[in-house]
C-alpha cells in the first residue's frame, strides 16, 4: 500500500518550517550577540581594507533595511546558496561548504554501509539465542560500544594501524598518486569518482585510508543498533501474532524472516537515522583531529581559527538543514514500509 | 504522594543486580572522586593547569611512579589532571541532563495536557530544537562568549532539552486520555495536581531511567565539543581538554609517540559513560515487562 | 470412537520470574475428547483454561513447566516434563485467538498470512494457496476481496472471521477457539459462535471452545467440563450440565448469567475467583461454597452423576454426605 | 416528576485531521439530532455496539465535548452555556465509573488518595476524607486494608469497586456509568450488578448506564434507548422494548442475545415477574 502523499506532504511543510525556524534562530544569534554583525560578517578585518570589507558586509546583510527584510533576504541566500565570498579561501562560501560536506558525506555513508547490517545482524542472532555465550558477550559488546569516546577509539584504531602495517590513515587520499594517475574528482566522492573512472590505485589507496575513520565511526551505530534490534526481535516474539503463527503450524524461519523481521525494520531504520546525525558530529571531531581528512571538521576549525565568520555560519547553517533532511527522509521512509500509517 | 518513592523502590528492586552493581560502583567512585581529587592529586596546581616551573625538563615524560600516567606536553602531570577532571565530567553531565529534563519535562506535560495551539506551538519548538546540532550552538557560543562550562553547558541544553520534551511528549500523550485523568477533571481537580499526580507521577520512572543512561551521551557530547576546543578554555582539567591538547601538540602522530596522553583520560570516558550505562540498563528492563518476562525462542 | 485428545493427570504450571517457584495453572487434569466433539471448557479468569487450550494448541510459552501426559491423535505430545508438538501443529491442531486485533500481524497481507500458513503445513504454492484461502473464506463467509487487505483495514468481526478461516485452511482435524467472543459486540458472539457450531457438524472438525460464559456454550458445545482453580469439577453433556449442574459452582455461575427476558435475581456468592491455591489436595470451591463441609478439606474425587452418561462432578455433597 | 438530564437535538462529533482537506476544518459527525430525557430517580440504559457513539454520547453528558448544535440540560441548565466555575459545579454532581478498570486507576497512588479525591477537591479537610473513603470502601464491601496500597495489586472486581467507591463518595445525585461489568468475570458481573442497584436503592441516585449488553442493561436499568450509528432508534421501558421491539435492529439484538443465551424465543418467558 503507499504511503498517503498526506503525510509526505505534511512532514515536508513541517520540516520547511522548523528549517526556516532555524535560519531566523541563526541570524537572530548573528545580530544579537555582542559585537556588530557586520564586524563579524566581514570576519574581524584589520588593516586598511577593514573599513571597506565591513561597508559591503553591512551591504550583503542589508542592515540597514526593516528586519523582516533582512530575514527574508538573508533565508533567500540561504537557499540559494549565496553567502558571499569564504575570507579564508577566496571562493564562494558554498563551495567551501559542497565540498566538506561530500567528504564528510563519502565517510559517514561508508560508515553505516558497514554498521547497520553489521549492528542489525548481531542484534537479530543474539535475540535469537537468548542466554547463550554469545548473546551475554554481544550485550556486553554493545554496552561498551556505545560507550566508547568516539575520537580516543579513532586514536587507538589509527595507533593500531600503524604500529601493524606501519602505514598511517591521514588523509582522504594521496595527492601525489592522485596526479601521477590523473584521478579527476567529479562528484567529490572520492571512492565513488575512482571506481567510474577505473582508477583502482587510487580506489585501493582512498579504500585504505577511509577504513580506519569509518570503523571508529561505525561503533558508535554497531552498538546502538544491535541493542536496539536485540530488543526489538524480543519484543516481537512475545507478540501474540507470533504465537498464533506457531499454532498456525509456520516454521520458525518462515515466523523469523516473515513476521518478525518485518516488524522490527521501520524502528531500526528511525534508529539508525538518529544515529546518523549524531554521528555527524562525531565524524567532524574524528576526520580532522585525528585523521587529518579535509572535511566539514576541518572546515570548521580553520573557520575558526580564520575568523571566517561566513563559513562558520554557513556550515552552522547548512549542517542542521542536513540533519533535517536525513530526519525527514527517515520518517518518510519510514511511514512508507509501514502498512499501518496511513493518516 | 511524591512520585519519586516508587523511583526508590524500584532502585531497590534492582540492587542485587550484578550490572547495576558494577554501574553504582563505577558513578560512586567517580563522583567521589570528583569530590576528593584536589586532595589526592599529587600535583594539585599543575592539574588546574599551573605550568611547572623548569617545564622543559618534565615535558612528555613516561608513566612512572613519580608520575603515574607521565606528563603532558607542557610538563604537568597528567595523573593530577585526569582524576581532577573528573570533576568537570561530572558538572557537565549532571548539569546538561538535569537541566535539560526540567525544561524538557515541563514542555512535554504541557504540550501533551493543553491541547490545539499550546501542543502545536510547543511540538513546533521542540521539533525546531531537536533539529540543531549542539555543536552549531556551540560555535555560536564560541564565536561570541568567553570559553567556560557555560558554553559547553547552555549549547548541549538548547538541543537537549528537546529530546526530553519529545519522550515526555510521547509518554504523556498515552497518559492524559486515560480515565484517571478524566475523572480527575470532571471533580474539579485543579490543573496543577492533575498534571503533578496522573501525569508526571506516572511517567516519570522511564524518563529518569533515560535520563541516567543519557548522563553517559551527554558526557561523550560534552567531551567532543571540548575536544574540538570549543568549550572549555585550554589548560581546563576537563578529560576532551586533556585529549585535545595531546593530540592537536604532538600532532598527528600523538598517539604512537606518546600514547599515554591519549590513553588515560579517553579511558576515563570510557569508564564513566559506561558506569551510567550499566545503571540505567537494569532499570529500564525491569520497567518494561515485556522485557522483564523470558522471551528465549521456544517454538 | 478415535479420541482426539486425551489427558492424562496433566499439570501445567509457570515458573516465576525469579525461579523461585512454580505457579500451577492445570493442576492434575483427566480428560478425554472424542473426535467430532464439540467441546467447551468454560471457567472465569485464573481457572486454567486458557492455559489447558495453549497446551493443547502448542503454544505454551518457555517458561511454562508439565507433568502427566497429553495424546493427540495417539500420539505423545506432552510427556512428563517434555514436549514435542512438531507435525501436530496446524497440522492436527489449529488455533483460533482470542484477540483479533492483535493476532495478525501488521506487516502482511490476509493473502500471506494464507500463504505461509499453507506453505509451511500442506507445501502449497502461492497459486494453490490463493484457492485455498478463498475456499476457507467463502466458509466462514467472506468474499475474497480481503484478501489483498491489511489486517488493520478490516473490523474486528472480520478479523475474527480471518482467524477462523485461516485456521480451517490447513484441514486441521482440531480446532482450539480460545475465547473466540470475548473481544466482539455482543450481537456479532452469536454468528461467531454459529459458525463455529457449523463448522463442527458440517466439517467434522473436533471443536474445543474455551469461554468464560457458561450460557454460551449450548449453541455450540455438546459436551463441556467447568474448570476452577486448575482443576475440572464438573463434565458432562451439555444440556445434562445446564439442565441439571450439581457443582455448587457450576450453579453459581448459571445464577450469575443474565438471561434476558427473565426475571431472577442474580445469584453471585461473595469472594474472587480462585487464582492461586497451594498446592494442597482441597476442594477449590470451598471458600466460597455455602454448603462447605468438614469433609472439604479433602479434595473429592470425580464421581459419576446419577444415571446421566458421561456426568462427573467432584463434590463431597454429592456422594450424600450429607450434614448441616 | 423533574427531568434531571435532557439532551435536546444534539449533534456532535470530532475534528476530522485527516485528509488535505484538514487545512479546511471538516467535522466528523458521530451523533445526530440525539433528544431524549431522563428524570430524577430513573436507571436508564442506552445501548449500543461499537462505533454507534455511545461513547460520544457520555463525552456530551460529562461535559467534555461540546455538541455542534442542540444542547445538554444538567437540572434545567444549559451545560455548555454556563461559565466554567458554575458548569464544574454541576459536573460535580454527577458519580462516573469509567470502562475499563485497569486502565482507570492512577497505578502509583495509594487507594485513600484515589477514592478521596473528588472530595480533595473542592477542599474537604483530610482527616475527613480518610474517614469519609473508608466509610465508601465499606458500602462497595472492600476491606479497610487495602487503603493504603496501590491499585496495581487488586483484581479487576475490586478496582471496580474502588472506581463506583470513589463515584459515590461526594454522594452525586447521578451516576453514570460506562460498560460497568465488561471486562470482568460472570460472578464477579453479577457482583457488581447487585452493588450498583442496591447502592441506586440506598442513595436514590439516577443511573445512567451505558452498555453494548442487553442482559446487563436488563438488570441496571428500567428504561432502554437503543442507538445505532449515531441515532436513537427505539426508546422505551425494558417490558415494552424487549416484548415488543418496533425495529429491526433491535429485534436482530435481541435474537442474537437470545441465541447466545441459548432461548430460542421470548414469547413463552415471562418478562419482570
Amino acid at each position: 500500500m503507499p504511503v498517503s502523499l498526506n503525510y509526505i506532504f505534511k512532514r515536508i511543510i513541517l520540516s520547511i518550517l522548523v528549517v526556516i525556524g532555524v535560519i531566523v534562530f541563526s541570524y537572530i544569534l548573528l545580530l544579537y550577540t555582542p559585537g556588530d554583525p557586520a564586524v563579524k560578517w566581514a570576519g574581524n578585518p584589520r588593516g586598511p581594507e577593514a573599513r571597506k570589507a565591513i561597508e559591503m558586509a553591512r551591504r550583503e546583510l542589508g542592515l540597514d533595511q526593516p528586519i523582516h527584510v533582512q530575514i527574508a533576504q538573508f533565508i533567500y541566500h540561504v537557499f540559494t546558496g549565496n553567502l558571499g565570498l569564504s575570507i579564508a579561501y577566496k571562493v564562494p562560501v558554498s563551495q567551501v561548504i559542497t565540498s566538506g560536506f561530500t567528504a564528510t558525506l563519502e565517510l559517514l555513508v561508508f560508515a553505516y554501509l558497514l554498521a547497520v547490517p553489521l549492528g542489525l545482524w548481531l542484534g537479530i542472532y543474539s535475540a535469537l539465542r537468548r542466554g547463550s555465550r554469545f548473546d551475554s558477550f554481544i550485550q556486553s559488546l554493545s554496552v561498551v560500544l556505545a560507550s566508547m569516546p568516539t575520537f580516543w577509539l579513532g586514536a587507538i584504531i589509527a595507533l593500531i594501524s600503524y604500529s601493524t602495517t606501519g602505514f598511517l590513515p591521514y588523509g582522504r587520499v594521496s595527492y601525489k598518486l592522485a596526479a601521477s594517475t590523473g584521478f579527476n574528482p567529479i562528484t567529490g566522492f572520492y571512492l565513488l569518482d575512482a571506481l567510474i573512472q577505473g582508477n583502482y590505485a587510487v580506489f585501493l589507496d582512498a579504500l585504505l585510508r577511509i577504513i580506519p575513520p569509518a570503523l571508529a565511526i561505525s561503533v558508535y551505530p554497531i552498538g546502538v543498533v544491535a541493542r536496539v534490534s536485540r530488543t526489538l526481535v524480543a519484543e516481537a516474539l512475545l507478540e501474540d501474532y507470533v504465537r498464533t503463527a506457531v499454532a498456525w503450524g509456520v516454521r520458525r524461519n518462515t515466523i523469523i524472516k516473515h513476521f518478525v523481521l518485518k516488524s522490527i525494520i521501520p524502528p531500526v531504520i528511525q534508529i539508525s537515522g538518529l544515529a546518523f546525525v549524531y554521528s555527524i558530529v562525531d565524524a567532524m571531531v574524528v576526520e580532522s583531529l585525528v585523521f587529518g581528512r579535509e572535511g566539514l571538521g576541518s572546515i570548521l576549525l580553520d573557520s575558526l581559527h580564520k575568523a571566517d565568520f561566513r563559513v562558520t555560519i554557513a556550515l552552522a547553517i547548512y549542517l542542521t538543514i542536513f540533519y533535517i533532511l536525513v530526519n525527514t527522509i527517515v520518517d518518510i521512509i519510514q511511514a512508507s514500509i509501514d502498512p499501518r500509517v496511513k493518516i | 504522594m511524591p512520585p519519586s518513592l516508587p523511583f526508590i523502590r524500584l532502585v531497590h528492586r534492582n540492587l542485587r543486580k550484578y550490572r547495576f552493581k558494577i554501574g553504582l560502583s563505577i558513578t560512586i567512585a567517580i563522583l567521589v572522586l570528583s569530590l576528593i581529587s584536589q586532595y589526592i592529586a599529587p600535583y594539585p596546581r599543575e592539574g588546574l593547569g599551573y605550568v611547572p616551573v623548569g617545564e622543559e625538563n618534565r615535558r612528555l615524560l613516561h608513566p612512572s611512579p613519580q608520575h603515574l600516567f607521565g606528563t603532558d606536553t607542557l610538563g604537568r602531570d597528567l595523573f593530577s589532571r585526569v582524576i581532577m577532571a573528573s570533576r568537570s565530567a561530572i558538572i557537565q553531565a549532571f548539569s546538561v541532563v538535569f537541566l535539560s529534563l526540567i525544561i524538557g519535562l515541563i514542555v512535554g506535560v504541557l504540550a501533551a495536557y493543553f491541547k490545539g495551539l499550546v501542543e502545536l506551538v510547543l511540538n513546533y519548538l521542540t521539533e525546531l530544537f531537536m533539529a540543531i546540532p549542539s555543536i552549531v550552538i556551540a560555535l555560536f557560543f564560541r564565536l561570541t562568549l568567553e570559553a567556560g562550562f557555560h558554553v559547553v553547558i547552555i549549547s548541549l541544553v538548547t538541543t537537549w532539552w528537546a529530546w526530553y520534551a519529545r519522550i515526555t511528549y510521547v509518554y504523556a500523550k498515552g497518559v492524559v486520555e486515560l480515565d484517571y485523568v478524566v475523572l480527575a477533571k470532571l471533580s474539579g481537580l485543579s490543573s496543577a495536581k492533575i498534571i503533578m499526580r496522573h501525569v508526571v507521577g506516572v511517567i516519570i520512572q522511564p524518563i529518569l531511567v533515560q535520563a541516567i543512561s543519557d548522563l553517559g551521551s551527554a558526557l561523550l557530547e560534552a567531551s567532543g565539543i571540548n575536544f574540538m576546543g570549543l568549550g572549555l578554555p585550554p589548560g581546563y582539567p576537563d578529560w576532551g581538554v586533556i585529549l585535545y591538547e595531546g593530540i592537536s601538540e604532538m600532532g598527528i602522530m600523538a598517539f604512537t609517540r606518546t600514547p599515554w596522553l591519549v590513553f588515560y583520560p579517553g579511558l576515563f570516558i570510557l569508564l564513566t559513560t559506561l558506569g551510567f550505562t550499566l545503571l540505567a540498563d537494569p532499570l529500564r528492563e525491569d520497567l518494561d515487562p515485556r522485557l522483564r518476562r523470558r522471551w528465549k525462542l521456544w517454538f | 470412537m478415535v479420541l482426539a485428545v486425551r489427558a492424562g493427570g496433566i499439570s501445567i504450571g509457570y515458573i516465576d520470574e525469579e525461579e523461585e517457584y512454580i505457579v500451577w495453572a492445570v493442576r492434575g487434569v483427566d480428560l478425554a475428547i472424542e473426535e467430532g466433539d464439540a467441546f467447551c471448557l468454560v471457567g472465569e479468569s485464573g481457572s486454567g483454561k486458557t492455559t489447558f487450550a495453549s497446551a493443547i494448541a502448542g503454544i505454551l510459552p518457555p517458561h511454562a513447566v508439565t507433568r502427566g501426559k497429553l495424546y493427540i491423535f495417539d500420539r505423545l505430545a506432552i510427556d512428563e516434563s517434555t514436549w514435542n508438538f512438531n507435525g501436530l501443529r496446524g497440522r492436527v491442531v489449529s488455533y483460533i485467538p482470542q484477540n483479533p486485533g492483535t493476532s495478525l500481524s501488521p506487516f502482511l497481507t490476509v493473502e500471506d498470512h494464507f500463504y505461509y500458513v499453507l506453505r509451511d503445513t500442506l507445501r502449497y504454492d502461492r497459486e494453490k494457496s490463493r484457492k485455498a484461502a478463498m475456499e476457507a473464506l467463502l466458509k466462514v463467509g467472506l468474499d475474497r476481496g480481503v484478501l489483498e487487505d491489511y489486517p488493520h483495514e478490516l473490523s474486528g468481526g472480520m478479523q475474527q472471521r480471518v482467524l477462523i478461516a485461516i485456521a480451517l485452511a490447513s484441514n486441521a482435524k482440531i480446532i482450539v477457539a480460545d475465547e473466540p467472543t470475548s473481544a466482539i459486540d455482543a450481537n456479532l458472539r452469536a454468528s461467531v459462535l454459529q459458525l463455529l457450531g457449523r463448522l463442527n457438524r458440517e466439517y467434522r472438525v473436533t471443536l474445543l471452545l474455551v469461554t468464560h460464559d457458561l450460557a454460551s456454550t449450548s449453541i455450540v458445545c455438546n459436551r463441556l467440563a467447568v474448570m476452577l482453580a486448575g482443576k475440572i469439577v464438573e463434565t458432562g453433556r451439555t444440556i445434562s450440565v445446564l439442565r441439571n449442574p450439581q457443582h455448587p459452582y457450576t450453579k453459581m455461575l448459571l445464577d450469575c448469567v443474565p438471561l434476558l427476558g427473565v426475571k431472577k435475581p442474580l445469584k453471585p456468592l461473595p469472594g474472587e475467583p480462585i487464582q492461586v491455591v497451594e498446592d494442597k489436595a482441597i476442594c477449590p470451591f470451598r471458600e466460597r461454597c455455602p454448603r462447605a463441609i468438614d469433609k472439604c478439606v479433602e479434595e473429592p474425587p470425580l464421581k459419576p452423576v446419577g444415571d446421566e452418561e458421561n456426568h462427573y462432578v467432584k463434590c463431597w455433597r454429592l456422594t450424600g454426605v450429607e450434614s448441616g | 416528576m423533574d427531568s434531571i438530564l435532557e439532551l435536546q437535538r444534539v449533534t456532535a462529533g470530532y475534528k476530522s485531521i485527516k485528509g488535505f482537506k484538514s487545512l479546511i476544518k471538516r467535522v466528523e459527525i458521530v451523533l445526530r439530532d440525539i433528544s431524549f430525557t431522563v428524570e430524577k430517580g430513573e436507571r436508564v440504559a442506552i445501548i449500543g455496539e461499537s462505533g454507534s457513539g455511545k461513547t460520544t454520547i457520555l463525552r456530551v453528558i460529562l461535559g467534555l465535548l461540546k455538541p455542534i448544535s442542540g444542547k445538554v440540560l444538567i437540572y434545567g441548565k444549559d451545560l455548555y452555556s454556563l461559565p466554567s466555575d458554575q458548569k464544574l459545579q454541576i459536573l460535580r454532581r454527577i458519580g462516573y465509573v469509567p470502562q475499563d478498570p485497569y486502565r482507570s486507576l492512577n497505578p502509583v497512588l495509594k487507594i485513600k488518595y484515589i477514592v478521596g479525591e473528588p472530595l480533595e477537591a473542592v477542599g474537604v479537610e483530610w482527616r475527613h476524607i480518610e474517614e469519609r473513603a473508608s466509610e465508601v470502601l465499606k458500602i462497595v464491601g472492600l476491606p479497610q486494608s487495602i487503603i493504603n496500597d496501590t491499585a496495581e495489586e487488586l483484581s479487576g472486581g475490586m478496582r471496580q469497586r474502588v472506581l463506583i467507591a470513589r463515584a459515590i463518595i461526594a454522594e452525586p445525585e447521578i451516576l453514570v456509568l460506562d460498560e460497568p461489568t465488561s471486562a470482568l468475570d460472570v460472578s464477579i458481573q453479577a457482583q457488581i450488578i447487585n452493588l450498583l442497584n442496591s447502592i441506586y436503592n440506598t442513595f436514590k441516585v439516577t443511573m445512567i448506564t451505558v452498555t453494548h449488553d442487553l442482559g446487563v442493561a436488563q438488570y441496571l436499568a428500567d428504561r432502554l434507548i437503543i442507538l445505532k450509528s449515531g441515532k436513537i432508534v427505539e426508546e422505551g421501558s425494558v417490558d415494552e422494548v424487549l416484548r415488543n421491539p418496533k425495529s429491526e435492529y433491535t429485534k436482530s439484538l435481541i435474537t442474537s442475545y437470545l441465541q447466545i443465551t441459548g432461548i430460542n424465543s421470548l414469547n413463552n418467558i415471562k418478562i419482570r415477574g
